[in-house]
């Protein structure tokens, strides 16, 4: 008790000094204004039902309960004046709605007057919040969000941050990678590229669509097909028929599934086999197990560094689950970084903001620092080599492993 | 919805009551609209965001098929045209146009749909609406994929939370208002008979065809506005995000569990379920689904005639009771 | 005999393989009452659904004055005067009487709605001796009264010819008698009408015209009293039972009727 | 090849849609029942199968043998605690419906909810068969041709329990006359809730089988009983037969349109095709005009 009296005491002071910044960050709620909580509240409000429940309970939601047991376990969230406060978590279910979204948004500002505020899971998602984030100051870690405006919504929204890229960036990044590899006379020219008609499928499928002939490729087959369609089995044989060297396939998790089945039924083995989402999935290896060698995708990881192979231990003990290797990693940079801010600077949102923008953070991929907000050094292009996602591409990047093509044949 | 005045109104204790219900309306209505005015903060404005959206649906879904019994699941088709409409044309054309693209291309759209299906009947009325709303999202997702090359369109207006809320009260005032007039209408009076009996309803002269499309166009016309009034909020719209059909689902749900055969029936399902979602959602986010799962048998096995029926039943009562 | 008011020539419907209405020609004139009877299942019903438009003619033509009716939806019919009852009586359960009648004034051109329908809902629902239940529900009506509301709704209607399909049947002998009376008046009054009736009674006291079908044919037209004795009626009647139309089964009503089994006016079907 | 291949796909996915739409026909055909809750009793029986395959190591046909009384026996349970209240009060009138579709709505929430608790979100699969199988030329999987084949012989078997048992006729009859039935002596509750709880089991089996090929999540029930709900209304409520052409008509549009036309217009064109024929024929393929 005594502690704590002259905790308050000097809390009031820090106000006191404080509260001539704090009319600078009108936005910044109540709590923001006292220096030293007693505790961090934590809001989010992610899909626990609905189709956007699968994305948030393999990438997100893991995450989140992990690092508010990571910190909580160590006591709490160290402030530099050397306490460390617990969080307290206030959670929502968005039901995969943009609005219902929007709304416990409102209700986790308003109502419950959480210090911040973790990101939903995915590109609709995240910019559908991203006004009110940014109407009440609070920081946006859209860290599984990918979307070719993010430069431009970095710009509207000066408290957001965009960590995974634009599909321009993956889709482009790819095409580029394999010309390397056809000059090194790995492979050929004919490129078969089939992407879901949605917003990830067409961003990217339209950015591959567009270089591929610069890079000196020819595009056989350029389809899209519909979320949720059950049989993709027309499409690979046709596919096949095409004897394509590249395939690509801008794919979400239950197609990426149906699309390696149908392939290795079929057997149908390009030199180079892309598959979208979900192939970064530990199910995806779950279920074809040493199959896996040699598919490629978005993502990826150095799984030989020790702090990312720690994390995956750590990820595995609370969770009771494996992280996939694209997101989740990137999702939990994220939290490390937003942690590392508050650390630095304590609650006040503004000041968090500007840090994350700012600073240079040490995470299990590194030090990362952002780039107009947006991180730069993603892995573009990864591939399954001895039952690792692993990343290959961008080449230069420090833990990039030489790709395995052509990619071995499928095994009964 | 009489054509002679309706007992209620027509001077026994309840003409009264009515009245007194009339003024608490306009007052209450004065009071909605004030407000953001008197503190209500965003929280509470984007609850009210909620129940006005589904309010303004579920009436307009009722004024359809609350009298005919046509149960449709195309609301969300409407929805999301307008919602879709201004992503579209939201950015280059003054707020008002918008809206008014945004009915046009609803009520064309019900006209069409109408006078190909109106001749089902049933629960194949009810599946047919429901592929409809697919076919809507599925074509505009090819299109968008396959003509315009971009999936998900940016919407950035600047159109507040509390411009939302204002337009959908406006939009709830209006939608009442029109089930008003059709209440007291010819046209009103020809869609109960076609509820009751659409043999009968041709056999007093009434083109039953035109009737029912007529509302329905009325009724997807408001749908769709409440679509274009909605979509500034979400900033990104995509079709699986304007087309989801779990919106169809939930005003059917409020419209009946409150009495689709009222006017004011559907707004009295929406609260009680909106704020029940609410409820749920914030203090079992985990256990949510079952809750509700299970709230929502105990109003059919409890509440069997919607809550406008339970109402009335306890009126009755009290009434048969008053007059011993 | 003056210019005949309804005139059904040559008018032919079939379902499947059975031809319900083959070759009908008959003729009624302004003021006239005639009586249709036959057999179950003799073609009566499908020929009043045609009149009424409820069914579509294969062949044939129906005029009524100048105005071919074959084609016509029937809210047009209704429209050129041609109104009617059902044999398994319809009236609008879920809607006060008043409204019923309500809804038989409101749709055609000379009819009324609101305010100005007020006194003739009253006097029609007093003339068919339903006074004073104007917001009761038609569905709670007895099945009789419900036979007068749906009298009453048709003749909101204004019609020039009225159709009534077994509107006696059922009826205990009072009934019977107020019944005919009803009937009687609207005569007196200069009403055309039809009566699909199996209530030889009623038939020899109201009608002094019979027209008589057999499985779908003209079996005899001409005055109540002679075509009734005619043998071969006689033999229709008494004889083998004939197939009953092909037609929808009827939506049964709850209580006394859903004894009846017989064919009814039309189903739910368009 | 080419012709094989496309046989093949419109077979299997055809035959899917018809196997998982054949319970609920029958649900909604006689027992009167709008299930909403459908999809999510199928998806229960993927997750069961799941468990039972990877956790317990049982082959998963099986587990198929398990699944089928099971699922007869919570839907006939269901039927009988949860709809016969609905169903009494009624006295299976339009209320029923309404009723029906209110309650169904429920049971789904709570199903997917119960789902959601014990295996989150996330989507779970299996392998089962997945080797070639060579036919004249096209590879298949063989867990695809084991699917298929269950549902053929599924699909005959109730064709032959309808249509030669006394139990089947008396189907037959509650489906085509619910009033009149009692008037020949049938229990139309009794048979209904027999039929609610063959549909059940009908359901049940096809998440068994679903599971053997597709991938699948806890929130992913409301698509297949759509699907179904489409395949039941454009075949004829209460008409198997209609669930065999209706099923196949729609797996062949697909697989047709993804190959020749379109990927991208596949489920446009199924809903187009449910559409038209709707609108030529307002009762569906084998459905009799509502009386």
């Amino acid at each position: 008790m005594n502690t704590r009296r002259s905790f308050l005491r000097r809390s009031a002071l820090l106000t006191a000094s404080a509260a001539s910044l704090a009319f600078a960050t009108l936005a910044a709620g109540p709590a923001a204004a006292q220096a030293g909580p007693d505790k961090i509240r934590i809001g989010w409000a992610v899909a626990k039902t609905g189709p956007n429940a699968p994305g948030v309970a393999t990438t997100v939601l893991p995450n989140y309960k992990l690092w508010v047991e990571e910190i909580n376990a160590a006591g709490g969230i160290q402030l530099k004046s050397g306490k460390r406060v617990p969080v307290e978590v206030v959670e929502y279910d968005d039901r995969s709605s943009s609005e219902e979204a929007v709304r416990a948004i409102e209700r986790l500002v308003t109502q419950d007057k959480v210090d911040f505020i973790l990101p939903p899971w995915g590109t609709g998602t995240n910019l559908a919040v991203g006004p009110t984030f940014h109407k009440h100051g609070y920081p946006l870690l859209a860290a599984t969000a990918v979307t070719d405006r993010a430069p431009d919504l970095v710009k509207r929204w000066p408290n957001a941050f965009f960590f995974l890229g634009t599909g321009h960036g993956y889709g482009e990044a790819l095409v580029s990678y394999l010309e390397q590899e056809r000059k090194a006379g790995k492979i050929g020219t004919k490129v078969a590229m089939m992407s879901v008609a949605d917003g990830f499928g067409v961003d990217l499928g339209g950015a591959a669509r567009k270089v591929v002939a610069k890079h000196g490729f020819e595009l056989v087959y350029d389809k899209t097909y519909p979320v949720g369609t059950q049989d993709l089995s027309p499409m690979l044989n046709e596919i096949k028929a095409l004897a394509p060297d590249v395939f690509i396939a801008f794919s979400y998790p239950p197609d990426t599934l149906g699309i390696t089945d149908q392939a290795k039924v079929i057997g149908f083995n390009p030199k180079v086999f892309y598959t979208g989402v979900g192939t970064q999935f530990p199910l995806y290896k779950n279920k074809f197990g040493a199959n896996v060698d040699g598919v490629m995708s978005l993502g990826g990881i150095d799984a030989d560094d020790p702090a990312v192979q720690a994390y995956f231990r750590r990820h595995k003990e609370v969770t009771g689950q494996e992280p996939d290797r694209f997101a989740s990693p990137i999702v939990w940079v994220s939290l490390q970084m937003l942690q590392q801010a508050i650390e630095r600077v304590g609650v006040d949102r503004a000041a968090v903001s500007k840090e994350l923008a700012g600073g240079t953070f040490d995470t299990i991929l590194g030090q990362v620092k952002l780039v107009d907000r947006q991180w730069p050094k993603l892995w573009w292009v990864g591939q399954w080599q001895d039952g690792e996602f692993r990343g290959i591409a961008p080449t230069d990047r420090a833990g990039a492993r030489p790709a395995v093509i052509p990619k071995p044949a499928w095994k009964p | 919805m009489n054509a002679l005045p309706s007992p209620a109104a027509a001077g026994n204790p309840a003409g009264a009551g009515r009245l007194a219900l009339q003024a608490l309306m306009v007052a209450g209505l004065a009071l909605l609209a004030a407000l953001p005015w008197l503190g209500a903060d965003d929280y509470l404005i984007a609850v009210g965001i909620n129940i006005l959206q589904y309010g303004v649906l579920a009436t307009a879904w009722a004024l359809f098929s609350g009298p005919t019994r046509y149960v449709s699941l195309a609301t969300v088709a409407f929805f999301g045209i307008g919602a879709y409409t201004a992503a579209v044309v939201g950015e280059t054309l003054p707020w008002p146009a918008v809206l008014a693209v945004a009915l046009g291309i609803s009520v064309v759209l019900a006209l069409v749909v109408g006078l190909a299906t109106l001749r089902l009947s049933g629960v194949h009325f009810v599946i047919f609406t429901f592929g409809l709303a697919e076919l809507v999202h599925q074509l505009v997702n090819w299109y968008e994929v396959n003509v315009t090359r971009t999936l998900g369109r940016y919407l950035f207006v600047d159109i507040t939370q509390v411009q939302i809320y204002w337009q959908l009260l406006a939009l709830l005032v209006g939608v009442l208002a029109t089930g008003w007039a059709i209440r007291r209408s010819r046209l009103g009076l020809a869609l109960q008979v076609i509820g009751d009996d659409e043999v009968v309803a041709r056999h007093v002269g009434i083109d039953t065809t035109r009737a029912k499309l007529l509302l329905f166009a009325i009724s997807a016309g408001f749908i769709g506005l409440a679509g274009a009034v909605m979509a500034p909020r979400w900033t990104y719209i995509d079709p699986a995000i304007a087309f989801n059909p779990v919106i169809s689902f939930q005003v059917l749900i409020m419209a009946l569990l409150g009495g689709a055969n009222r006017l004011f029936g559907p707004l009295l399902g929406v609260l009680p379920v909106a704020i029940l979602f609410e409820l749920l959602s914030g203090s079992f986010p985990n256990h949510f689904m079952i809750l509700l799962g299970l709230v929502f048998m105990a109003i059919v096995y409890f509440i069997p005639n919607g809550l406008f029926g339970l109402l009335q039943r306890r009126r009755h009562r009290a009434g048969k009771e008053g007059s011993k | 005999m003056s210019a005949p008011l309804l005139k059904v020539a040559g008018l032919t419907k079939a379902f499947g393989g059975l031809v319900a209405v083959d070759k009908l020609s008959f003729e009624v004139a302004p003021g006239e009452v005639i009586g249709l009877v036959g057999p179950n299942g003799s073609g009566k019903t499908t020929a009043m659904n045609l009149i009424s438009g409820a069914l579509r003619a294969d062949r044939g033509s129906i005029r009524l004055g100048e105005a071919e009716l074959v084609g016509l939806r029937p809210d047009r019919i209704v429209r050129h005067g041609v109104a009617r009852t059902f044999q398994l009586v319809r009236v609008l359960g879920s809607l006060s009487c008043a409204d019923n009648v309500a809804a038989g004034l409101a749709f055609h051109p000379g009819g009324a709605f609101g305010a100005g329908a007020r006194e003739r809902i009253h006097a029609l629902l007093a003339r068919v001796g339903l006074g004073g239940r104007e917001e009761l529900p038609a569905g709670e009506l007895t099945y009789i009264d419900q036979k007068r509301l749906e009298l009453a709704r048709a003749l909101a209607l204004s019609p020039r010819l009225l159709l009534l399909d077994e509107w006696l049947a059922g009826l205990n002998p009072t009934e019977l008698r107020e019944g005919i009376a009803l009937i009687r008046s609207l005569r007196d009054e200069g009403l055309t009408m039809i009566l699909v009736e199996h209530v030889m009674e009623a038939v020899h006291a109201l009608c002094n015209r019979c027209v008589v079908m057999n499985a779908g044919v003209l079996l005899a037209d001409g005055p109540t009293a002679e075509v009734l004795r005619n043998p071969e009626v006689v033999r229709a009647y008494l004889g083998e039972d004939v197939e009953t139309d092909d037609l929808p089964p009827p939506r049964l009503p709850t209580g006394e009727a859903a004894t009846q089994l017989n064919l009814g006016a039309g189903g739910q079907h368009a | 090849m080419l012709i094989v291949d496309v046989l093949l796909a419109g077979f299997t996915l055809g035959g899917m849609y018809a196997l998982i739409a054949m319970g609920l026909t029958l649900q909604y055909g006689v027992a009167r029942i709008m299930n909403l809750s459908y999809g999510e009793v199928l998806v229960m029986s993927a997750f069961g199968t799941w468990f039972a395959v990877t956790r317990l190591d049982w082959n998963p046909v099986a587990v198929l043998l398990a699944s089928l009384p099971l699922g007869y026996l919570a839907s006939w349970l269901i039927y009988r605690v949860l709809m016969m209240p609905l169903v009494r009060r009624s006295g299976a009138g339009p209320a029923l419906e309404v009723d029906s579709i209110l309650a169904t709505f429920g049971l789904l929430f709570l199903l997917q909810g119960v789902l959601l608790l014990a295996f989150g979100g996330n989507y779970y699969s299996y392998s089962y068969l997945s080797q070639p199988v060579d036919i004249l030329g096209s590879q298949v999987a063989a867990n695809r041709l084991v699917v298929l084949g269950f549902a053929a012989a599924i699909g005959l078997g109730l064709y032959l329990l309808l249509t030669r048992s006394r139990l089947g006729t008396a189907v037959r009859a509650v489906a085509v006359a619910p009033r009149f039935a009692p008037l020949v002596g049938i229990d139309v509750w009794r048979l209904s809730a027999i039929a609610f709880g063959i549909g059940g089991a009908l359901v049940a089996g096809g998440g068994t089988l679903l599971s053997m090929f597709l991938p699948f999540s806890a929130t992913m029930g409301v698509v297949f009983a759509m699907k179904a709900l489409v395949v039941v209304i454009m075949g004829g409520v209460g008409n198997l037969l209609g669930c065999l052409v209706a099923g196949l008509m729609l797996g062949f549009a697909e697989t047709l349109v993804a190959r020749f036309v379109d990927p991208g217009l596949t489920l446009a064109v199924n809903f187009a095709l449910f559409l038209l024929v709707l609108l030529l024929r307002p009762a569906g393929l084998f459905g009799r005009v509502a009386r």
